[in-house]
């Protein structure tokens, strides 16, 4: 398939380990994820690719007893370097999980929660505009536009997903992390995501966990897949899918698994 | 023969038939099991359902008699009331034996019997609570034959000194007429529960969001525990610390900054009743803080919140129908607070809004009116119900909305 | 037909739908020039033709390719699953129909250049194949059971031609024995040439199974007729 | 990515920081009010735990019979505790052979020495009294005991003399009685509610109901056990029946509240298991969801039963802050318990009363706080994760 030899790399994961107490979840994980373009992580459960990904914004500091040795290389500058501010980095890395968790406020300030916090518009014309370009982006406007003031938790669970989507995208960061994004939603909602994901990656670096190689296939250039926190094999998804190297690559995505 | 005689016959009277009755159920339940015929329920059951034929009938008579007895209405002899109770017995183990057959479904019959029993058991909380509307109804009517509802709404005074004159039957007798004006007594209410909320609100609030926000695991197991024995203690206890310890100190800080305090301020027992709620408030406001999922917190850090950001601008909201029920539960129990008032508030009703002085509160006009040594019908004693009256509906009002609250919140995250 | 919500989807499969349209055009293109090439003796028309085929097996391959990404990267179902099938069976089909149309090239050279001139029907029988091909690329592109159909129901032509066609060489044959290995030679390419048909009805088949999901090989006329409706549309 | 140069966010860095420290406050000040309250009371109790008590001669004479302040000096006889005093006509009543004798004794020393001994304010004890203290004192003849008295002995007007026996055991007859009521019939309540009960408005009211019980303020009970069970029933007034049958109703609600919470963590999975084997509905219920919800019923009832022995308001109301000198034998004598004791006697005038309050307060939070200790113990122990 087509890949782009010279994509820049977004994320450099240099020998990562991760410790939660006295459990080591990652055994030095090695990986680069190229920008603007929409990188999965799949392996059994257990496998450490959620961990991995919450390296990424380090929502792993909620842990207590999670430790971590090694280097993520946001843009060439370490996320875990003592200098980053982890808040600030997350407006920069956001996050999208695997139940929609909208707040439970107007769809409206949902969106504007964060944009406000930060300062990124200031409230009236600026921030209707804000809400309304990151609805657009997350392919949503139509859909809610005349119900603003509505609950965001009136919304169906893939309008759900997808406002958490715009929730992400009104803060503006260069990458987007999606945990499952799509195991709570039906097949039709899902594939709405997916065909989001698509479109953002033109814009972001999006790296996405999933039980479903399906999708992973569907939407991602690059797969990695994971094994008791190894990283087992990594490339395109197209080589991952058609000829992976390794013999537990082949039995886990032919489903021959233990 | 005595009570206790006659229950302790009666209950092993009953006891060694049943056991017998159950014997010979469970025996006649294994003769009629040979070759191919199978029973419907095990044997065991056959057994129970003579027991519990045996128990149920006379132990309902033996109950209802004793009713009658308390009530005054008609008083059985004892050893008719056991004679009876045994023949009572006695038929019921011989339709058990009579009933079973090849095709008596025994376990069903022992489930409808035990259902109904448990029915039973549920009607109870209703009996009580029509008990207790009745008790203070009827007296409280009463009460306003004597004294009009206007008045006792609307009245600034309360003196009721001369009250036990109009119970006599004498109220033109004496001086003074006794005024039943019950607002200076709510004002007192409102003006200790006040304090007490402003103790324990911000109190209580903080620490559940530092438990459940901040806190570790073992630190918030730790802190939680310790607590809760705030709400253990006694109400009598914190009622002689409020006035043995608390009182003295108020009076000596208030005269330290120019200020005169009574003794039976109302802020010691102020004080002291917010202390003693702080727990019910924390512990209420944890629950519902804890149970907003951690995936909006999660959503709103990944957007780059601080945490202080994250509970003040998600975790609060979503939590605030939970806390304001938590408010409204710790108010009502502030209100219906008895001891520590009864202790150290006063006695006096003050229509006053500094908190140094004494003044009174409607539960201790209810224990001062009840542990007096008026006559049970006099007005001032009548009052009491009248009060327990009112606070019953408030208690009843903040207890219904709060759980109103509750369940949309409960809606909303379940 | 409905867009699917992902959109590189619908590019994959019309990548496939588009370049095995290109293959028919290709084959259909092989078989007039092949008549050309016969009628005026042209070796160098036949040799283009014979130079194509190295295209065809290219397209053979990059659509064997694309429906193995499309399989891994989309899963489809349905409808797409058996177009990816078919399609995968139809390129198989086509390619062979361009070794056949390459070998009749070669067969017209070797007869240009055995000098002897048989006026024959060649260019019937090939017209035939070419509607046929016609008509089954249409059926393919426009997803048309009807059509699929009438390229299967156009075999009967081209046998009949075919037999004919033989008939009149063995006449030749028989009148002047010099020319029989001539003849053999041309006969040869008859039999290629229908053999092009042949291919072409399997896509035809494979297209009705495409379309409807139902397999039209091996069934009678009345079956093919009622699996495509033929009844319904009037 | 670094905060250095970001005064926005310093700022709410410094916002988040405060937020902190509000809770960390808040915590503070609960829990030094715990450590004053507990500092404060078990300082006030302590003395009661000691008793003085001083060395006199007795007079076992013929007059010491009629009157037994004749027994000991006059100057004695204010040192000494009547209570002793009063008991000596019948000793030699009881013991002729005595009349005559005399001998030196350590006997119980009114309550005014004693607080004088303690170095108290306020003990109240006449300057004459002190001295003759003060020389015992020197000679020797003052002592400090331990407080055995305070464990066996009744309530009494003497504060030398008064101890929780009495109350004690009133409180363990009402907590019988309370608890022989409430535990079966609040079980099987949330049993009916929680496992039988279909959805009808009857179980909504008395679901409704329930809350409702749970919230009403305690004296309200009382109200009811005075209008119902006293006045209209002819429960003996003071009783340990009337006490035990209000705290009961009381009760009731905890123990069914929380028995419902302990039939809800059990899994639905382990009623449909049991069912799925043929188990009848009461079977299901009967062999697996009451033994695995037991605990929390345990606890349940434990809690319940710690706020029963707490209760004050509406005993006052039933008149079960009587003065009870000695323990009740029957549930229909009048009784009182612990808290209503300890209120009788915080309302005490002497000085000595109050470190008795302290005492009996102190007797009544271990005993309730072991009571919540076990109860938290049963719930960690049970504490399962389906």
């Amino acid at each position: 398939m087509n890949t782009k030899a010279e994509q820049k790399t977004k994320i450099h994961i240099e020998n990562l380990k991760l410790w939660y107490g006295q459990d080591e979840a990652l055994h030095g994980i090695t990986l680069d994820i190229p920008e603007n373009s929409v990188t999965s992580f799949i392996g059994p459960s257990g496998c450490g690719k959620s961990t991995l990904l919450r390296t990424i914004n380090r929502m792993n500091d909620r842990i207590i007893g999670c430790r971590i040795e090694g280097e993520v290389l946001l843009d060439g500058q370490n996320i875990y370097d003592p200098q980053v501010d982890v808040v600030h980095l997350r407006t920069h890395v956001g996050m999208v999980f695997q139940k929609p968790n909208p707040f439970p406020k107007s769809i409206y300030e949902n969106i504007a929660y964060a944009p406000r916090i930060h300062g990124l518009a200031s409230d009236g014309g600026e921030m209707d505009m804000l809400v309304e370009a990151s609805l657009q982006k997350a392919s949503l406007w139509e859909e809610v536009k005349n119900k603003l003031n509505q609950p965001g938790t009136a919304l169906s669970g893939g309008q759900q997903q997808r406002l958490c989507i715009a929730r992400t995208i009104a803060v503006r960061p260069k990458v987007i992390l999606m945990d499952e994004p799509c195991s709570a939603l039906d097949p039709i909602a899902t594939a709405k995501i997916e065909a989001l994901i698509e479109e953002l990656k033109t814009e972001y670096t999006i790296a996405i966990v999933t039980h479903s190689m399906q999708q992973a296939a569907r939407v991602s250039e690059q797969t990695a897949f994971f094994y008791l926190g190894d990283l087992i094999e990594y490339g395109t998804t197209s080589d991952i899918f058609t000829k992976p190297q390794q013999q537990r690559t082949d039995d886990y995505i032919t489903g021959r698994f233990g | 023969m005595q009570t206790s005689d006659l229950i302790f016959w009666l209950l092993s009277g009953l006891a060694a038939m049943s056991a017998v009755t159950f014997w010979l159920c469970r025996h006649k339940a294994t003769s009629l099991m040979h070759g191919p015929i199978r029973l419907h329920s095990q044997p065991g059951y056959y057994g129970w359902y003579g027991a519990l034929m045996v128990l149920l009938p006379a132990v309902m008579v033996a109950v209802m008699v004793g009713v009658l007895h308390l009530f005054h209405w008609y008083t059985a002899p004892a050893t008719l009331l056991l004679a009876v109770c045994y023949l009572i017995a006695a038929a019921g183990s011989g339709v058990a034996l009579s009933h079973i057959n090849v095709d008596f479904r025994a376990r069903d019959a022992v489930e409808r019997m035990v259902r109904g029993m448990l029915f039973g058991a549920a009607t109870v909380s209703i009996l009580i609570t029509i008990g207790i509307v009745f008790s203070v109804l009827f007296e409280s009517i009463q009460f306003f034959k004597v004294i009009s509802f206007w008045e006792f709404i609307t009245g600034t005074r309360w003196e009721p000194d001369t009250a036990f004159l109009i119970g006599a039957g004498r109220e033109d007798e004496g001086g003074a007429v006794p005024h039943f004006g019950s607002v200076p007594i709510f004002a007192g209410t409102f003006m200790i529960t006040a304090i007490a909320m402003v103790v324990a609100v911000p109190v209580g609030l903080f620490s559940a969001i530092y438990m459940s926000e901040y806190a570790s695991n073992n630190w918030r197991n730790t802190l939680k525990p310790m607590l809760e024995i705030l709400a253990g203690i006694p109400t009598v206890v914190y009622g002689f610390f409020a006035a043995i310890t608390i009182s003295p100190l108020v009076v000596q800080f208030a005269e330290s900054i120019g200020f005169h305090a009574d003794y039976t301020n109302a802020l010691a027992p102020g004080l002291i009743m917010g202390i003693m709620i702080i727990p019910f408030m924390s512990s209420l406001s944890d629950d519902v803080i804890r149970a907003v999922p951690q995936s909006l917190r999660d959503g709103s850090l990944a957007l780059g919140t601080t945490k202080a950001e994250t509970i003040r601008h998600v975790v609060l909201p979503a939590a605030m129908p939970g806390i304001v029920a938590a408010f409204l539960i710790a108010v009502s129990r502030a209100i219906g607070e008895t001891m520590i008032v009864v202790m150290a508030a006063g006695l006096r009703p003050n229509l006053t809004a500094n908190p140094l002085e004494g003044m009174t509160t409607v539960t201790v006009k209810i224990v001062e009116a009840l542990t007096g040594d008026q006559e049970f019908d006099s007005a001032f004693t009548l009052a009491a119900f009248a009060l327990g009256m009112v606070l019953l509906i408030i208690t009843l009002v903040l207890n219904i909305i709060s759980s109103l609250v509750v369940r949309k919140f409960r809606q909303r995250y379940e | 037909m409905q867009a699917h919500t992902l959109k590189s989807f619908d590019v994959a499969l019309n990548d496939l739908s588009d370049h095995i349209s290109l293959m028919f055009k290709l084959v259909r293109k092989n078989v007039r020039q092949c008549q050309k090439a016969f009628s005026t003796h042209d070796n160098e028309l036949a040799e283009s033709i014979i130079q194509r085929d190295a295209m065809l097996n290219d397209l053979e391959i990059h659509v064997d390719d694309a429906a193995r990404q499309l399989i891994v990267h989309h899963q489809p179902a349905a409808s797409d699953l058996r177009f990816v099938f078919a399609a995968t069976k139809i390129v198989t089909d086509l390619e062979r129909m361009g070794d056949l149309t390459a070998n009749i090239a070669a067969s017209i050279q070797r007869l240009n250049n055995s000098g002897s001139d048989i006026p024959m029907v060649f260019a019937t029988l090939s017209e035939l194949v070419i509607d046929q091909i016609k008509l089954a690329r249409r059926a393919f592109v426009t997803r048309d059971p009807q059509l699929a159909a009438q390229a299967i129901e156009h075999d009967h032509l081209i046998d009949a031609q075919f037999v004919n066609d033989q008939r009149a060489l063995l006449t030749y044959m028989a009148e002047n024995p010099a020319l029989i290995s001539h003849c053999m030679q041309l006969s040869t390419c008859l039999k290629q040439l229908e053999r092009v048909g042949d291919h072409a009805v399997n896509t035809a088949e494979m297209v009705i199974y495409m379309i409807v999901g139902r397999e039209a090989r091996h069934i009678s006329q009345e079956a093919l007729l009622e699996l495509v409706g033929e009844d319904d549309e009037d | 990515m670094n905060t250095a140069n970001n005064p926005a966010l310093q700022r709410r860095y410094r916002a988040d920081r405060r937020f902190r420290l509000y809770g960390l406050l808040a915590l503070a000040f609960a829990m030094s009010f715990l450590l004053f309250f507990f500092v404060d009371i078990i300082s006030k109790a302590m003395p009661a735990l000691q008793q003085a008590e001083v060395k006199v001669t007795v007079q076992y004479t013929e007059a010491a019979i009629e009157n037994y302040n004749k027994a000991v000096s006059r100057l004695d006889r204010r040192v000494v505790s009547k209570s002793w005093l009063r008991s000596l006509p019948r000793l030699l009543r009881d013991n002729p052979a005595m009349i005559g004798t005399s001998e030196e004794l350590w006997v119980l020393a009114e309550s005014r020495v004693d607080q004088y001994l303690k170095g108290h304010d306020g003990h109240g004890l006449k300057a004459k009294y002190q001295k003759r203290v003060d020389v015992l004192q020197q000679q020797g003849y003052t002592r400090m005991a331990f407080n055995t008295g305070f464990f066996i002995n009744g309530d009494s007007k003497l504060p030398e003399y008064a101890g929780i026996l009495a109350s004690a055991i009133g409180s363990v007859m009402v907590l019988l009685i309370t608890m022989a009521l409430a535990v079966p019939v609040g079980v099987m309540t949330a049993i009916y509610l929680e496992e039988f009960a279909p959805d009808n408005h009857f179980t909504h009211v008395v679901e409704i109901n329930i809350n409702n019980l749970a919230a009403i303020p305690s004296i309200l009970y009382g109200l009811l056990g005075l209008a119902i069970f006293i006045n209209f029933a002819g429960v003996p007034r003071s009783s340990a029946l009337a006490g035990g049958l209000t705290l009961a109703l009381m009760t009731l609600p905890i123990i069914i509240i929380s028995t419902r919470a302990a039939l809800r963590t059990v899994p639905e999975t382990i009623r449909e298991a049991a069912m799925g084997v043929g188990a009848s509905q009461l079977q299901s219920v009967w062999h697996h969801v009451l033994p695995l919800a037991m605990p929390g019923i345990l606890t349940g009832s434990i809690i319940g039963l710690a706020q029963a022995m707490g209760e004050t308001a509406p005993l006052l109301i039933i008149g079960m802050m009587a003065y009870i000198p000695d323990a009740p034998n029957s549930a229909l004598q009048a009784a009182t318990v612990l808290p209503a004791q300890i209120y009788t006697w915080s309302s005490e005038s002497l000085r000595a009363f109050e470190e008795r309050t302290a005492a009996g307060i102190l007797v009544l939070l271990v005993v309730l706080l072991s009571l919540n200790g076990v109860a938290v113990w049963l719930r960690k122990r049970s504490e399962q994760t389906w």
